[in-house]
């Protein structure tokens, strides 16, 4: 048992946090946010461009993707550190997302010499095109088809909710390869640009917009996207793994994606925030410190958010050994996103009217933080596998309950 | 003891909720989130016809004197379509004019409150805004014939659309009520965007003149006059909230029954079932504990407890209940083009105005463990009565 | 709308509360006490029988049920402040239970006049034989036997949790009287004495039990009973209702059995208990009521606790006015029992160490009533139909949710 | 980094465990609820012999000096099969005895401590139970060459199987500690009846005589000491939590699986499942806390914001797990035959002691709020450095 890091890590962990401070402008910053509703060329800007050269130079990225590839071959706990310290200054660098796991165990030797370094370098990034309209929690339901002819594969149909599909230079894109075969079968996952022909992106406009939230809003997003598919032409090269076995290729990415950095940083934020507030100098905030009933509520959630980082570290932990999840994974995503909901409504009845005000607004707390934060904690436990799914995993497979009847009868794990 | 609606009651509010769901489209409270007038003229002109802005208004100045309990029903029906009306602040500013105010003063305004024409607010906020005396810093300098006010309002609701308002001040013997022109000089105002999108106002008061005759009340001594305006100001609140939350979980339920997943309506899954439970429960409990205060309001029982309880019982769990129905919508219910987020960020809002729980909680204990004597529920534990409002009913 | 008492109703409750102080001693609380684990004989003590005769006289028994079988024909709200009262003074006389509104609905009119004046009276009093081992909330489930033999019955099989077998003067059973009908058809409700030859009462200890829980504790029994049936013979005359109808009218008397001073006041007693503590002299308590926190927890609980009577009231008005429950007394079941449970536990933490002492230990608080209350709090979330069930009831009756496809299948409601 | 147990941890803990599931079983645990003795003899000289009661003592007194994680593990497994054991106590009064007694004090009884003989524990809670130094009102009046104590301590643990007690009272100089037999002539005890039924007492102390050399540290400024010796009882009291709550759970599990209801496994419903990830979570989380601030013991870190962490967190979710494990049985867990309750009982009353949440969180708010500088998670927030329990290991 280790709870610490080592010296080597904590240096690394000082070495981003001084890059950071020394090399990250707002600017920088403001072009990086993939949430802000504006329109803007694919991938990365010159700005980013920059620091990725930066940062790629230090050995920073894809610290924990093999050497071969262009990654360093290195802990997954170093590729944790520097993902944190990065997220923390508001820059998501580790936009390898759900692809690159999935590509690594399931790619040919061609699709990992292109899109594993290009990943790594920030000048490929994928949306995920996986919900539909009526293909949600349950996306094996899903009708976007990938029809063969020849060498090529097209695809028709629509997908919805693909964050950052207006600014990401690829799709990874799940769709029914063949419609006779039961509901987890025949889906495929394919690759490949955004800017092929007959694709469109539209903009769908969250509650997050008008006035858009501040930085480091949980689920701030001003915006996401619908993506149409007209007679899309694709090279079968494109398809990632095996043709209808997509439903487990596709698996692959998402439990990582469910831990991590990223996740654990929107649940435990506003935590920080709501205690370095009340130790500021704002009357507001000074008045509240002094309340018993406030410090016993902050002292409860900041003990949830504990969990939330030990959680963090168990999954690294896992991994880190090469170990599969039996359930920890779907345990963080059960605990952190609840608890970011708790902590976001306990704020609520300390701020009182305040705190209802959003960014912009006269008055308002930290630039509306609190309020924007209201309309999108929740939206946490949502995404990514809801929490109720998230809880019958833990007692399905971590726990060895039995499915119910009804499932059973529906083939449902 | 029949803690259900009878027969006049479900009119009011069958009534009410018929002449909002014909004239109040969502496509209006859309239209009026970003229109700085902050409310439907029309809408509101059709309301003031069915009497709704003197239900509690004495007969001789225009209104109805009914209950509190009926303009709660309407409150209700108003938070169930979020109808974009400043029914809330006028009828709360004129309850008050009506109880503590002059005859002259009475005699020029209450009439056409009750007619619609006149809209009245309030302002008793300031930077710390909580509902407790000592946050008022606002002065009303005695002058002449008159006085002169000085400082800043806070979270002043509706005042782009009221033609006056009850401003709270600080005289020399003390907190005083004055009833102020909006559009007197020396104010000048900022708009505050709620999370609710609806009009609440920074307003400021820079030597602004108001004759003696605007005061009232006495000079000083009102907190007891500005608590009675304040509570009777949050268990409306709780009444629209209670509505507003009604209507978002019957979106959740009606969803849940034919969004499907797994080959079955999301609603046929016990874990979504229960939300939905919960929700009702959480909605039906929010509103015995509204109506039991406005009751007691009625009765002229004392009900600082109840609306402390009900006010602090719709902030969680009313909050709790519309981010369910969100969680049950799924991604629709986050995006800006599906109505949901319209009932969403006011219950969200509204859960943050007129005390938190904390405060709110705070009084609760006040009342049980600094009160001599032991507690038993049912039995009431308030210090002193109330003033009734409507004296001719016996007390219960 | 109307929240209050009429005058009448609260001179009643005066009229009672004054009865009580007159008339209730400890000797007649103890002797009345179903739950203590003392063997003693069936029905009514001395003293009891002179209480009932005393309230009889007073006209306070049966005050809803029809005048023709011994009741007053009056109000139910009347009743219900006269048994809230005496529940006060801990004196259950409304051990009418659910016998009573079945027999009215369900009855021959000889068992009416029979039963109907007798339960009144306290002469007869049912234990409940529903549960068995491996019918509990599947109560359908059910396998003890009832075979017709001519003008009788014989009972074969055993139930269990029968609280107040070792006490009460007959038994309403539930049994199945034919084995080939699906399950929720073929059952039966039979109604007659505990000293029928065949039947054995055998006691079954809770974890209350040594020590026995101080008065008041919710779920304090210190003792339930296994009930076994050796060809037990019974008249055809016992029987209740149709045959094979016996699932219909055994639901009957439960919704109203979830309802009603009972319920409400053992889900509610700890929070005025609490507070009365913490305004009382004795340090502990006095030292509490200090505590910001503790004053936030006890305003909350409170506020629940009203809930649990409003919710009681409700139930009561829809009852007076003749109406039926559509989701109400399940919703009130949900509430009360885990409103309990809240309560308890918290009080947990702010009592601390002493907080753990049972009866008769030193320093223990209140006679350890917090420390028994822990281990019967729950017990109430779990009886006459759990809260999961009851939520499910209020998600289907009430707000006409779908059956899962599981529970179609199985032909579940 | 690594936070799951390494190789040599799972030995330990998984030899702990196989020797009390093979020699304690729940008879055993019943039997000595209703033996004033209150421990199974036999029980704790094969412990002894496993070298339990020494593991974290000097070598030089006999000793493993192991860290405290796997004192912490053997507690684990101790609570897991709710083993009535004095090892508790006894290592934390040892521990601290060793830490700042002296030389002839920690000659003299370490050995024996070590080697199983001899048990001790410590006395510090009066009527005022908290873990604060003002509660403590008993005296300690120096005389001659000795000292003479006066007062009463509750919720002492184990006393009746305890040779020697570490006793916190009140000298002129202020707090101390002093090592006192616990047949001392002018002591009496009273039995209390806890709901977890294991032995705690009233220990009242008229007029009893300890030489000098019974004091452990110095006379008076005892507080720090006092404070580590009460939160190394608060965190391993929250291993054997973690411990018993585990296998609570797994019952519930267990029996989930096999108790059919509506024609499947109760398990099968998704109500049920959420419950138990629930349990599993909370379990989990439990244990993570708590070993993480065992480890920032060893490691010579603060660590009273985790050991409150921890605490608080046990209170009130292993409180709530536990109560869930019994829902789920149904009425079989309320029976005293089965023996769910015998963990149910101590889950709960182990709540109730060593601290409340609100006691706990009080703490955790003023190492967040009365500090310096702004909070971030993962980043030691407490003031000072905890007394180096294994100074050789290097500080992470």
């Amino acid at each position: 048992m280790n709870f610490g890091y080592s010296p080597e890590q904590e240096a690394l962990r000082s070495e981003v946090q001084t890059f950071i401070r020394d090399n990250v402008t707002d600017e920088l910053v403001e072009e990086m946010d993939i949430h802000s509703g504006t329109d803007r060329p694919r991938g990365r800007g010159p700005l980013g461009q920059a620091l990725y050269r930066q940062i790629g130079e230090r050995g920073w990225l894809g610290i924990a993707y093999p050497s071969e590839y262009g990654g360093q071959g290195g802990s997954r706990i170093d590729q944790y550190i520097v993902e944190e310290e990065f997220l923390r200054a508001g820059i998501q660098i580790s936009m390898i997302g759900s692809g690159a796991p999935a590509i690594l165990a399931a790619g040919t030797e061609e699709q990992k010499r292109y899109y594993i370094p290009r990943l790594i370098r920030g000048e490929v990034s994928f949306c995920l095109g996986f919900t539909e309209p009526h293909a949600g929690a349950d996306l094996a339901n899903l009708r976007c088809s990938a029809v063969r002819d020849g060498d090529e594969f097209v695809i028709n149909g629509q997908k919805m909710y693909t964050t950052s599909a207006h600014v990401s230079t690829h799709i990874y894109l799940m769709a029914r390869t063949d419609r006779t075969a039961s509901k987890h079968k025949g889906i495929s996952i394919f690759i490949f640009p955004m800017d092929t022909p007959g694709l469109t992106v539209r903009p769908l406009w969250t509650i997050q917009n008008n006035p858009s939230a501040p930085k480091f809003t949980t689920y701030g997003a001003a915006r996401t996207n619908e993506v149409f598919f007209d007679d899309v032409r694709i090279p079968a090269s494109a398809l990632l793994g095996e043709e209808n076995d997509g439903w487990r290729v596709g698996s692959m990415g998402l439990n990582l994606d469910r831990v991590g950095a990223g996740r654990y940083l929107i649940s435990v934020r506003r935590d920080e925030d709501i205690i370095n507030f009340l130790k500021s100098d704002e009357a507001l905030g000074a008045r509240l410190s002094e309340s018993e009933v406030v410090r016993d509520k902050v002292a409860e959630l900041w003990t949830e958010a504990q969990v939330c980082r030990l959680m963090t570290m168990r999954s690294m932990s896992i991994v880190e050994r090469g170990g599969a999840f039996s359930y920890e994974g779907s345990a963080e995503k059960v605990w952190a996103p609840e608890h970011g909901v708790r902590i976001s409504e306990s704020i609520m009845q300390m701020l009182g009217p305040h705190g209802s005000l959003l960014r912009g607004s006269p008055h308002s707390v930290q630039d509306g933080l609190y309020a924007h934060n209201v309309m999108g904690s929740f939206q946490s436990g949502i995404n990514h596998g809801s929490v109720q799914i998230m809880r019958d995993q833990v007692a399905r497979r971590g726990l060895g309950m039995p499915s119910s009847r009804g499932n059973k009868a529906a083939g449902v794990k | 003891m029949d803690v259900l609606l009878d027969e006049e009651e479900e009119m009011i509010a069958e009534s009410a909720r018929g002449y909002l769901e014909a004239n109040c489209a969502t496509s209006l409270v859309r239209k009026v989130e970003a229109d700085p007038l902050g409310y439907a003229p029309d809408l509101w002109r059709g309301a003031a016809e069915l009497g709704w802005a003197g239900m509690c208004l004495p007969e001789e100045h225009g209104g109805s004197e009914m209950p509190l309990v009926y303009l709660g029903l309407v409150m209700r029906e108003i938070g169930r379509t979020v109808a974009p009306l400043p029914l809330l602040p006028s009828a709360v500013a004129s309850i008050t004019l009506a109880r503590h105010g002059g005859a002259a003063l009475k005699d020029r305004h209450l009439p056409q409150v009750a007619s619609g024409e006149a809209i009245l607010t309030w302002a008793f906020f300031e930077t710390d805004a909580r509902l407790r005396p000592e946050t008022v810093k606002m002065t009303a300098r005695e002058e002449d014939d008159g006085f002169i006010l000085n400082g800043r309002k806070l979270f002043v609701d509706h005042y782009a659309a009221a033609d006056l308002c009850l401003v709270v001040a600080r005289t020399e013997a003390g907190l005083s009520l004055f009833l102020v022109d909006t559009d007197a000089p020396g104010i000048s105002t900022r708009e505050l965007v709620t999370l609710a999108k609806d009009r609440q106002s920074e307003v400021n008061f820079e030597n602004v003149r108001v004759p003696r005759e605007a005061l009232v009340g006495q000079a000083g001594d009102a907190w007891p006059q500005i608590e009675e305006m304040l509570d009777l100001a949050t268990i409306l609140l709780c009444a629209q909230m209670v509505g507003a939350t009604r209507k978002d979980a019957e979106m959740a339920f009606d969803y849940a029954k034919v969004r499907s997943a797994f080959g079955q309506p999301i609603g046929a899954f016990q874990s979504v079932q229960h939300m939905c439970a919960d929700m009702q429960i959480w909605a039906d409990a929010a509103e015995l504990l509204t109506f039991e205060a406005l009751w007691r309001l009625d009765q002229g029982l004392p009900a600082a407890m109840e609306i402390s309880q009900a006010k602090s019982f719709c902030n969680d769990r009313l909050e709790a209940a519309v981010r369910n129905s969100q969680i049950i919508h799924g991604g629709i219910g986050f995006m800006m083009e599906f109505d949901l987020h319209l009932w969403f960020r006011r219950v969200s809002a509204w859960s943050m105005r007129m005390g938190t729980s904390l405060e709110h909680r705070a009084r609760i204990a006040e009342l049980l463990l600094d009160s001599p004597g032991q507690v038993r529920l049912g039995r009431s534990v308030s210090p002193a009565p109330a003033v009734p409002v409507t004296p001719e009913l016996t007390e219960v």
